[in-house]
């Protein structure tokens, strides 16, 4: 069975380790938060200005000067900080966060991103996309293994305009995990009940496979969330 | 040395058709709204807007683009929802847009304020954002060259000032508003709360009264409703 | 993400001959001396220093210089009263001096910390400190082509920190401490008092935890002596 | 007769208008805040982090943790602010500082200043000195016209190593005022009981002459201080 969107968030929580800054992208990855596991102290970061942001404000408690890069109001651990957009992209850029997991239209075979526009008469608009993926330490892909008509979003070469080259370290989906190792791609994990077929059958790029590929330990439910497609 | 003025229609009443002006503000946070309501009642035309996103006709900077008061907008992320009037000028080719990497956007301005010729960043490298520009390598690694950013006006949302334009922000309201005013040559902050000189600690000032010409007193309701301990 | 260490002996313990460490501090506010004193008890040769002054015999960087441990000195101001071991020992030609105008000394530190490949300045142009660098002419004016300065090690001082290595400065103990914090691979704070997770306002933090790798607590006296609404 | 060290500073003090902001250097230039008009609100930019730095703590109430670019143990006025280095010399190199009073060892002709350095086998430390020259708007000199042993101090071409070229807008010495225009060196004031021929057989540059040049208006004391040599 795939994983859901809450499956592909909680298996990715599982492999941020404890002490890690962390800037989470919309979509998938902003769905992280709530599955980072008990006992594990996780910074997350946002772009305008906060480390230590915490979960979204409960409705009429909103603080109407706190919000996250989404734009949702949000709420601070106790230990965040805040600080202006400079300091928040020298945190960024200089590489001090550990981890970043970033949403994505295309990610190539060697680690290429992109996933901050599609082609055509748009209006282009970046944010910090390109920043947080040549900053992170690890840059870390949560994305549906295909589009929803079915397209590879895993290829060997994006024909999507790049976000940044060779930037991606592992990719999060909800049929695998999959990690970049040069010009290579391995298949780590896959996720149960899906074939090692089914996988190369959705990706667009040649996969390299281990010896032995493991299955997801991954549970049905998690905190009243579904994680894995009926 | 007193920097107060009584209104924003005031603050705003000496900028000219054809001006360059930031705009602070990230999200609802920090974005001076009062201002820009007042820039739009002046209905200038060819202005240049340096703004991270898009604005919406709430925040009135989208509504300063609707009127085609505004020539040109560099910008990070101008395409959120609500940023419609964009979209809608853009696309009839009304409005030029300069996209920039939101670090490159920020760091460019504050390389205006702090007086340096450009910098390089590995931000964009082999991207269509840096198409056209200087790429060199440092160090083993590419960069793309970036000049710095500066403008006539800046507009800034604080939450206190003193009379002197000393400025303080409160939760995510500095975002680009720090930054912004050390780089323009009028810098007009618009505040929550005016206190007297010496009210704010040295410390926690993060905006130094030196970066501010103009200050006005334009507090929003719930401020206004909560005490300050309840803030 | 508990970053405390028992003592400033224990924090320097791991630093290896050859490296490269920045010093916060100017005048004495925010010289972390207790981490400079431990670190002359490990008797290292070969280091490289980035500290803005000279060092005294009483802050102890002067001492590190004299017991010969320093191989080079990045420095703007090493010509203070009380730099005495500094001009002994370069005039010997025993020490290496790498001479920078202040603020191209912060703004190298600052582009190491932020990621950048470098940064044009205007200061220095046609002077001997400008002497083999590029120079470039933007937008009519010269400016001289800096590099990014980074460290293995920073030895930081701040007033307070929490647990995870939060920290903040009173008065002038910022100088160069919150910029060095972004720039070295591992960065030591030597603080006045460590307080508990929380205790810090998030707006008053200077230095976020991100930055800090250890942090010890060794009060000065002054400190201990006043209590905390007298300082 | 020639200005003492305070009727420098005290010259130089009446030349600063109301809601100036100023970094004054070593030497006579640190003299200038104690001249500062009643009634003029002037704040004093210290490198180091200070916007608004006061006079020397009274001596037993020093606060450890405050000093100016001096090293000297000071005071703050009500609406200073503290920042940190970066942010200090953006201030400075950012244009943003109105004026700066600096020392000199030699100035020429067209504004160029040498402050920083004499040649020879010596250790070489600049601090601030040349961010200052090249970023406030306007760079004021304060020095004696000669060296104690008589040799120009103002001249056609600086011998020592250069802080900044084209640099300086005004030089304020014991004997005149000079502004600099151009590659032309105008003398403006003369001290009381000096002559135009004193001033020029002093100097080591052509000067330009108006058609009359003012005496200075400066008192024989002031608030304790002479201002004029005996």
């Amino acid at each position: 069975m795939p994983l859901t969107r809450e499956g592909i968030a909680y298996r990715i929580a599982q492999d941020l380790p404890d002490g890690s800054f962390v800037n989470l992208g919309v979509g998938i990855p902003s769905l992280v938060a709530r599955f980072i596991p008990p006992g594990r102290t996780i910074l997350i970061h946002s772009e305008n200005g906060i480390l230590g942001a915490g979960p979204k404000a409960p409705p009429g408690q909103e603080d109407p000067d706190l919000v996250n890069a989404n734009g949702d109001f949000v709420t601070l651990v106790p230990g965040a900080s805040l600080f202006d957009h400079a300091l928040s992209f020298s945190i960024i850029r200089g590489g001090h966060l550990t981890h970043a997991v970033l949403g994505a239209l295309q990610v190539s075979r060697c680690g290429d991103l992109a996933n901050w526009r599609v082609p055509g008469p748009r209006v282009p608009g970046v944010g910090g996309a390109m920043d947080i993926a040549v900053g992170a330490q690890q840059v870390w892909v949560a994305t549906t293994h295909t589009t929803d008509s079915g397209e590879p979003k895993i290829v060997d070469t994006c024909t999507y305009p790049l976000t940044a080259a060779r930037c991606v370290r592992r990719i999060y989906t909800d049929l695998a995990v999959l990690s970049v190792e040069g010009e290579r791609l391995l298949l780590e994990e896959i996720a149960p009940g899906v074939t090692v077929e089914e996988v190369v059958a959705r990706t667009g790029a040649m996969l390299t496979l281990p010896a032995t590929v493991r299955t997801m330990d991954i549970p049905t439910e998690y905190a009243g969330a579904s994680l894995l497609a009926p | 040395m007193d920097r107060v003025v009584a209104t924003c229609d005031e603050a705003v009443a000496d900028i000219p058709n054809g001006a360059s002006i930031m705009i602070g503000g990230f999200g609802p946070p920090g974005i001076p709204v009062n201002l820009v309501r007042a820039l739009r009642r002046r209905k200038l035309r060819d202005l240049v807007l340096i703004y991270c996103g898009g604005g919406t006709e709430e925040d009135g900077i989208g509504g300063l683009i609707a009127d085609g008061a505004v020539r040109k907008l560099i910008s990070s992320y101008p395409t959120h929802p609500g940023a419609t009037a964009v979209r809608e000028k853009y696309l009839a080719g009304e409005l030029e847009l300069e996209v920039l990497p939101q670090g490159t956007f920020v760091e460019r301005i504050r390389a205006g304020g702090a007086g340096l010729g450009g910098f390089y960043t590995p931000t964009g490298v082999g991207t269509e954002l840096a198409a056209g520009k200087e790429v060199r390598v440092i160090d083993g690694r590419p960069y793309v060259f970036e000049f710095p950013l500066r403008a006539d006006y800046a507009f800034i949302k604080a939450y206190r000032a003193d009379r002197w334009g000393n400025l303080v922000y409160r939760r995510t309201m500095r975002n680009f508003n720090p930054i912004m005013a050390t780089a323009a040559r009028i810098v007009i902050a618009e505040v929550d709360e005016i206190v007297p000189v010496g009210a704010l600690s040295p410390e926690e000032i993060e905006t130094p009264c030196i970066f501010v010409d103009r200050v006005v007193e334009a507090p929003r309701d719930w401020v206004r409703r909560a005490p300050p301990d309840e803030r």
